[in-house]
């Protein structure tokens, strides 16, 4: 009859109306500046520089390698190594720029990156009144600790963090071999080995988090040791249900 | 050119027009201090002052009250009904403006202001090849119109601006001007969008105001007068004790309060009639080449319109000012009046959250093939009723009965009727 | 409420049927929930209705509760209507009411498959809203106006399967013979109003059956020595012959089975044809206002008595010969309404209503239990082709003989025992002839037998044909109906027995019971029983004992007497006597007008027409040469005229304005100038 | 006299005036609703209220209404807006009669000995007094106009509609192929 | 010279009147030719009122009956006026008065 489905409309939205105001399920808003949502750990939109320890500048992970520079497709990073008064590279970026007016958010940086250096970040707040300026990120900018990767990313973090330290213990380990096999030399290594074999990067390891990283690096070129996923075994690939998830896009597999 | 104005040029000549505007405000007798707390506070302020004086005073008392009164409910009904709308809609809605330069946010009370001062500030653009004298006297007019309908409300006991022997007459008689100034904003405006709109909008305001009038007729038919306060008189006491006599709980009192409320909703341009300021499809109608204070002006006088039909409605079905049970009288008049008004205009942003816009043919068709014939044949079931308000006894419940199905069998039969005709359509060619 | 139902109020028992067949005439044919929802909700609450005002009936038996009013003024006098409210009217009402509701909620499920079921629904309410109108008519010309109606409802619910010629015939045949009798209740009335002046029956003193009235009605004499009065009764009771199927014009009754059977049981057993009854005993001081008069040649009760008694005898005698069970329960109708009729004529106009109101409740049984009958044999109607219903139609069996032996007079039991002792009691008394007694206690033997024969042939026995062997049971809303009316057929005996009068007293106006031990009409009441077993024996003998073997064997009777048998199943030959004389009559002055019609009235204008056509050739030659050639030229005048003033109209609007304006202009001044002012 | 007077005539004359003079329909059409308005103001202060309130609904409300859409639905060219050559003649010959009616009028209007009423103080009509009136003494009228108004609605229907057998309002079915359409 | 109430009354009615005869006479337009028409009706109900209000009356209610009735009437010859003007614009495409003058067409 004409006229029952109107009061039924009307019931719906006064129960919608009412539930409002006793139903916190039901009034979903949240009042941004004050509350936010906590974004899902895949969002991505620009790249970062991770550094280890509290050292910014000195803690970062990148090597100035340019492989980012290069596989950029819009090429929006720009990057200068550092070097030595005597003209050696000392592995460090001297001027490492994103124009992130630039950046499509591709993470194609990220994913040839073989020091887990660059990574992508939340920050989504980046309004700014100039264009030329502002958006132009500089070394200084875009540095930021592991703890804030870990805040973000934490599974990714987990786990690159985990590979980081597999990668160091085995460096260790061949230097201990290497050590025992040159015994007889001297105890003068003793400190070195003395490190912990356990994960944790945490800021109380600068130095020895660097010194560790050396050994990686200079490991680098031999085949086995390149801490790029794809290499993991199948069988801790699939046992450990997402290691290669931010990389292959496959969450939850 | 209001009624005031027009008996201030002639202050000598015509003494009986002053009696028959009936000085404003009459004092009461016999009322608690509550109910008679407005006339208190007007004869302190004007108590003192010799006769022409105080007449003049109370006058413009009366106006400024009225239109204070209305001014600040339309700030506040802007926030209302975004924040109903919001609720409905499952978000808080406006919450944030609150006290200017403070961090008090006051569930957004301070929005109204803010959106006036925008208004203001905005620039007033007037199109090129506008008629620009028709273009700047389409919001006033509309304005004007809508202000003179308040003159005749009663707004609780003796509380009604100007008394008027046809005062319902007049009520209409001012409103039919609405119409008038829609199509001069459409028409000056210069932009075939707008005249399109005016031209749609007359349609509707015309088709619709047939049943609006029609509506109301079995109510002066039993009330047996055309003033306002007639009709509140004619809804005073209760049956048994606790059924008021207002005329919204008859059959035909029922039937013609939907058709009025369904009509007023048309005429006042409120969703789901609200086509001809559809932004979807005229890009807003006449109002597309309005700005700023003009623009503010349009949507003043909608809303006046309106709470000035709601008004009317309470006032015409809903017992006015007359509270519901024999106990609640001791709150005042003029509160039930507020609060009846209060939520009849609920009603309308409820309305609004619910359903989505007609399209123009079945507006048309809905007003000429429902509402008139079914405003007519209540006409016929209220005559029913006047002519057998002796009946008793089981007589009393084959009267009800009677009515009841003169107002049921039509509504059903031209219901099922017209919900076929709003079928889904079926495109030959989508 | 209920309890204040007053005659001012009483209108509403007819007005809600009458609100239900309006709603029944517009609803659409998909409609049958409305238009049977509504048609029985509103008998419902008329019975509710009627209720009530039994209660304020029986409050005080002896008054009679008027609302008058004026319909329209005719110059001075004012033609009054009313509304009555006795025990009467009453005890009518709630019969009428409480039948009809059973009785419509049985044709829901009897007309289920009809496809005009909504038509059915209209006409069955009109009925009633028409029945009910003439028993709360408080004017004869109200009663008169329902009376047509109900002849009108009649006519429709017996043609109602107008596609069948037999019904469309019965319909007429039932509408022609029942407006015979109304043109002499028509002649009554236009008499009575001549005589008194008023046609209300109660009006504080005024009534036509009030003192003042009869009086003066039994003071005049008219041709052959009568009293006005009996004149006047005389011709009501015309009326009350026809439509009640009284001797002469009863032929119509067994033919009106031609509609669906629960109209038969509504309207041709229970209400209507009782109708005629009840217009009798409503006007009984009319009719017994000349008995205080000797030296009258004929008292109006003594025809009332002789055609009672000889419709009596009569449709029982007819019963025994036919074959299609409603037929039977059709004459057995006309039989028991001449009961009723003899009842009126010897003075005991109680027994009479006592009578009707048992005889409505077991006839309406009956004539259900039929209608369940033949809806379960797929419409098979002739009880020589059924047989053996005993086994599966058992509520329908069951409820059948409860109404088949109320109906025979089986003893102590049953209502219709103590209605019929009533009557006959009523007949011994009448001190003015012993022939109406004798009468009476044939037509119980009679009845006994031939309803022993019809329930014996239709539930008894085997099967005897394809339909009846695949008989079922009716749905419930056809069986409790049924269970309902037996039980009442059963219970309103108990009312009105010797012991114990009280509806024969509260009819009466009496709040007193005056009873009477039953020894009192011991012999008579010992020789009716004798009688029944007697009837019952003897159609067990013939048609129980040894019950037909197939649908074509001889029936018992008409192997011993071929001829009588004959005449009875053609039912003694009314039909064919009629058709024989009246039919004859009519043809030939029919005849008499055609050739009239052609030869005489024809011929005349025939000539008539050749007299002005002559005149016409004579008229045009002179036209022609004379007249023509002066209008020619002053036609070309005007024409030259027209064409020279026609240049003046241009078709401006603009300029005719002008002119007008101008004109104006020199009105006023002529008018100012001229010193008009 | 009252100033009230002079003011609501000089009103109602002079948009009534402009109103006839100008060349835009519009303008027009608006300044005639003025006058309306304006005679409507008469009548308040006549004291004949209720007429002037059904002056305002009748002449406001509906009859503006329809000379505008009928200004609208027949919008001329320019061509049709050129003065016609024989305007001019029409002009003269209109004033020319207007004046003369006008000189007759005043004439007869200030030289005929009018009657004044009897009582100084004027009649008040109520609306239940009209309403009585219009049912009782009127009511053959009232139902002659009832008629005379349901006349004109149809006729004007009639005349304005394009004869067209299927309005657009019933759109649905001239859409629908027929083997589609349910109910 | 001394004018009484009605006698103003009843000259602004007739200027009134003069007005919408002249429109209707020197306008080409036929909407406007209607409204002078209208003009003219007008100023005869301003005439009833005048008389009603100013004059001696034979009933009370006698002149604002009339005019009510007069309104009614006008709207009534309004509506069938301009239906009869979009008529005849939709037989010669325009709605000049002067040149509707066939009847046949």
């Amino acid at each position: 009859m004409l006229g029952i489905g109107l009061l039924k409309g009307l019931g719906v939205t006064a129960k919608n109306l009412v539930g409002s105001f006793h139903d916190p399920a039901r009034l979903v808003t949240t009042e941004y500046p004050e509350q936010r949502t906590k974004l899902p750990e895949n969002y991505r939109n620009f790249p970062f520089l991770v550094y280890d320890g509290t050292a910014a500048i000195d803690g970062l992970r990148c090597v100035a390698c340019k492989i980012c520079e290069v596989e950029c497709p819009p090429q929006c990073i720009y990057i200068i190594p550092d070097r030595d008064e005597k003209g050696r590279p000392t592995k460090k970026p001297k001027v490492f720029d994103i124009d992130i007016s630039v950046c499509m958010s591709c993470q194609i940086c990220v994913e040839v990156c073989p020091f887990d250096a660059i990574k992508m970040d939340q920050q989504y707040e980046i309004a700014e009144a100039d264009r030329f300026d502002r958006l132009l990120l500089k070394r200084e900018a875009l540095a930021k600790p592991n703890s804030y990767y870990q805040e973000i990313h934490p599974a990714e973090a987990a786990q690159v963090d985990a590979m980081l330290a597999e990668a160091r213990r085995k460096a260790d380990a061949k230097a201990k071999a290497a050590a025992e096999a040159a015994a007889a030399k001297a105890a003068t290594a003793k400190p070195g080995a003395a490190n912990p074999p356990t994960r944790p990067p945490a800021p109380s390891g600068s130095t020895p988090a660097t010194a560790a990283m050396k050994p990686a690096t200079a490991a680098m070129p031999e085949p086995a040791v390149p801490p790029v996923q794809p290499t993991q075994t199948p069988a801790e690939n699939s046992a450990t249900g997402n290691p290669v998830a931010p990389k292959t896009g496959t969450p939850g597999a | 050119m209001t009624l005031v104005q027009l008996s201030r040029v002639t202050p000598g000549v015509s003494d009986w027009f002053f009696q028959s505007l009936s000085s404003p405000f009459i004092a009461a007798a016999g009322d608690s201090r509550l109910e008679r707390l407005p006339i208190i506070a007007r004869d302190l302020l004007t108590s003192r002052l010799p006769e022409p004086w105080r007449w003049w005073l109370n006058s413009l008392l009366a106006i400024l009250v009225v239109l204070f009164g209305f001014a600040i409910l339309f700030a506040l009904l802007t926030l209302v009904e975004r924040k109903v709308l919001g609720r409905v809609q499952n978000r808080p809605g406006p919450n944030r403006t609150g006290l200017p330069f403070t961090k008090l946010r006051l569930f957004g009370l301070g929005q109204p202001l803010a959106d006036g001062i925008k208004m203001l500030t905005k620039e007033d653009i007037v199109p090129r090849s506008a008629d620009k004298l028709l273009h700047f006297l389409a919001p006033v007019a509309l304005l004007a119109f809508s202000i003179l309908t308040f003159a005749v409300l009663p707004f609780g006991r003796n509380l009604v601006p100007v008394e008027l022997d046809a005062g319902i007459l007049y009520f209409f008689a001012a409103g039919a001007g609405t119409e008038l100034a829609v199509f001069m904003a459409g028409w000056a405006s210069r932009n075939k969008y707008s005249l399109l709109a005016a031209m749609r909008a007359l349609a509707q305001l015309i088709s619709y105001e047939l049943p609006l009038l029609l509506s109301f007729v079995p109510v002066i038919m039993m009330a047996g007068t055309l003033s306002t306060t007639g009709v509140v008189e004619a809804q005073a006491g209760w049956k048994f004790g606790f059924i008021p006599h207002w005329h919204v709980l008859t059959p035909w009192g029922f039937a013609a309060f939907v058709i009025f409320m369904v009509s007023a909703l048309a005429e006042s341009n409120r969703s789901p009639f609200d086509l001809p300021e559809a932004e979807s499809e005229l890009i807003a109608g006449h109002l597309t080449e309005y700005s700023g204070f003009k623009y503010a002006l349009f949507f003043m006088a909608e809303y006046f319109g309106m709470c000035a039909l709601s008004a009317m409605a309470v006032t015409l079905f809903l017992g006015g000012w007359r509270a519901p049970l024999p106990f609640l009288e001791i709150v005042p008049s003029y509160v039930w009046f507020a609060l009846k008004l209060f939520a009849l205009l609920f009603g309308f942003i409820w309305i609004r959250a619910t359903f989505p816009r007609l399209r123009i043919d079945q507006l048309t068709r809905f007003a000429w093939k429902f509402l008139v014939p079914m405003a007519l044949i209540n006409l016929g079931t209220a005559a029913f009723w006047s002519l057998t308000c002796n009946w008793s006894g089981p007589l009393q419940l084959a009267r009800w009965a009677i009515a009841l199905a003169l107002v049921a069998g039509p509504f059903v039969v031209m219901g099922r009727k017209l919900s076929r005709d709003y079928a889904p359509r079926t495109y030959r060619y989508a | 409420m209920l309890m204040s139902v007053t005659a001012a109020h009483v209108w509403l028992i007819p007005a809600l049927p009458l609100l239900a067949a309006g709603i029944g005439a517009l609803t659409p044919r998909v409609g049958r929930r409305l238009a049977a929802g509504a048609a029985i909700v509103a008998l419902a609450v008329s019975f509710l209705l009627s209720c009530g005002a039994l209660v304020t009936a029986l409050a005080d038996p002896a008054a009679h509760l008027v609302h008058n009013f004026a319909w329209f003024d005719l110059g001075d006098s004012a033609v009054r209507l009313g509304w009555l409210l006795d025990p009467l009217t009453a005890f009518m009402c709630v019969m009428v009411t409480f039948v009809g509701l059973l009785i419509f909620i049985f044709s829901t499920g009897y007309m289920h498959e009809d496809a005009n079921f909504t038509r059915f629904f209209c006409f069955l309410s009109l009925f009633a809203a028409a029945m009910l109108g003439l028993i709360v008519a408080n004017s004869l010309l109200l009663l008169f106006i329902c009376w047509e109606l109900v002849g009108l409802a009649s006519y429709l619910l017996i043609g109602f399967w107008f596609h069948k010629p037999e019904a469309a015939a019965a319909g007429k045949k039932a509408f022609i013979t029942t407006r015979i009798g109304d043109l002499g209740l028509l002649l009554g009335m236009v008499w009575l109003y001549d005589a008194t002046g008023s046609l209300l029956f109660y009006d504080g003193g005024n009534g036509v059956l009030e003192t003042n009235a009869l009086g003066a009605l039994t003071a005049q004499f008219t041709i052959g020595g009568l009293a006005v009065s009996t004149a006047i009764g005389l011709l009501i009771f015309c009326g009350a012959v026809g439509k009640s199927g009284q001797f002469p014009l009863h032929v119509w009754l067994p033919d009106a089975m031609e509609g669906p059977t629960p109209v038969s049981a509504l309207i041709h057993a229970a209400t209507m044809v009782a109708a005629g009854v009840f217009l009798v005993a409503r006007v009984y001081p009319l009719m017994t206002a000349d008995l205080p008069l000797t030296g009258v040649p004929l008292h109006a009760l003594t025809v009332v008595a002789a055609i009672g008694a000889i419709t009596a005898l009569l449709g029982a005698v007819i019963a025994v010969g036919q074959s299609d069970i409603k037929r039977i329960l059709a004459f057995s109708t006309v039989s028991q309404l001449g009961y009723m009729m003899l009842a009126l004529g010897v003075g005991s106009w109680v027994a009479a209503i006592f009578h009707l109101l048992t005889h409505a409740f077991f006839k309406a049984l009956l004539f259900l239990g039929a209608g369940s009958v033949i809806h379960a044999a797929h419409h098979e109607q002739d009880i020589r082709r059924l047989g053996g219903l005993r086994r599966p139609l058992r509520v329908t069996f069951a409820t059948f003989a409860i109404g088949m032996m109320a109906l025979a007079g089986v003893p102590f039991l049953f209502s219709g025992f103590w209605s019929k002792e009533a009557i006959l009691h009523a007949a011994h008394g009448w001190t003015v002839s012993p022939l109406p007694l004798y009468v009476a206690l044939a037509g119980v033997v009679l009845t006994a037998f031939y309803m022993t024969r019809l329930v014996a042939e239709t539930f008894f026995g085997t099967p005897r044909s394809e339909t009846a062997e695949h008989a079922h049971e009716s749905p419930a809303t056809m069986t409790v109906p049924l269970v309902v009316l037996a039980i009442f057929a059963i219970l309103l005996g108990f009312l009105g027995t010797p012991a114990w009068p009280w509806l024969q007293a509260r009819l009466e106006g009496r709040t007193e019971i005056h009873g009477h031990s039953l020894a009192d009409g011991a012999g008579l009441m010992g020789l009716s029983i004798v009688l029944v077993a007697l009837g019952i024996g003897a159609g067990w003998a013939l048609y129980g004992r040894r019950p037909r073997a197939r649908a074509a064997a001889t029936d018992p009777i008409e192997g011993r007497a071929p001829k009588l048998f004959h005449a009875l199943r053609q039912r003694l030959g009314f039909d064919e006597l009629y058709a024989a004389t009246v039919g004859r009559i009519s043809d030939g002055l029919a005849a008499l007008a055609d050739w009239l019609d052609r030869s005489v009235w024809d011929g005349t204008i025939r000539f008539l027409a050749r007299l002005g056509v002559f005149a016409g050739v004579v008229n045009r030659e002179a036209d022609e040469d004379v007249i023509n050639g002066g209008f020619d030229a002053g036609s070309e005048g005007l024409r030259r005229g027209a064409n020279a003033y026609s240049h003046a109209q241009t078709g401006d609007a603009h300029g005719y304005l002008r002119v007008v304006a101008i004109g104006f202009v020199m009105l006023v001044l002529v008018v100012m100038l001229g010193g008009g002012r | 006299m009252s100033i009230a007077f002079l003011i609501i005539a000089l009103v109602t004359l002079g948009s009534a005036a402009v109103a006839m003079s100008l060349r835009n329909l519009i303008h027009s059409a608006l300044l005639l609703i003025a006058s309306w308005a304006g005679i409507a103001a008469f009548y308040l202060w006549a004291g004949a209220e209720f007429v002037a309130f059904a002056q305002l609904l009748v002449y406001v409300g509906a009859v503006s209404m329809v000379v505008l859409f009928a200004v609208l639905l027949t919008r001329q060219s320019r061509v049709d807006m050129a003065i016609a050559p024989d305007a001019l003649r029409r002009i003269v010959a209109a004033l020319l009669a207007g004046g003369a009616t006008l000189g007759v009028l005043f004439g007869a209007v200030v030289s005929a000995p009018l009657p004044i009423a009897a009582s100084a103080t004027p009649v008040t009509v109520s609306v239940r007094q009209m309403g009585q009136e219009l049912m009782g003494t009127h009511a053959a009228a009232l139902l002659i106009v009832g008629a005379l108004l349901t006349v004109a609605l149809l006729g004007a229907i009639i005349l304005a509609s394009t004869g067209r057998e299927d309005p657009p309002g019933v759109a649905p079915p001239a859409v629908a192929p027929p083997t589609r359409k349910t109910s | 010279m001394s004018l009484s109430p009605l006698q103003l009354c009843l000259l602004f009615s007739s200027a009134l009147f003069c007005v919408g005869l002249i429109g209707a006479l020197a306008r080409s337009n036929t909407i406007l030719v209607l409204l002078g028409v209208e003009l003219m009706l007008n100023a005869a109900n301003i005439n009833f009122i005048a008389f009603w209000r100013f004059g001696p009356a034979p009933s009370p209610a006698t002149g604002v009956m009339f005019v009510v009735f007069s309104i009614a009437v006008a709207a009534a010859e309004a509506a069938v006026g301009l239906a009869l003007v979009i008529a005849i614009y939709r037989h010669q495409k325009n709605i000049r008065l002067q040149e509707a003058v066939r009847l046949k067409g």
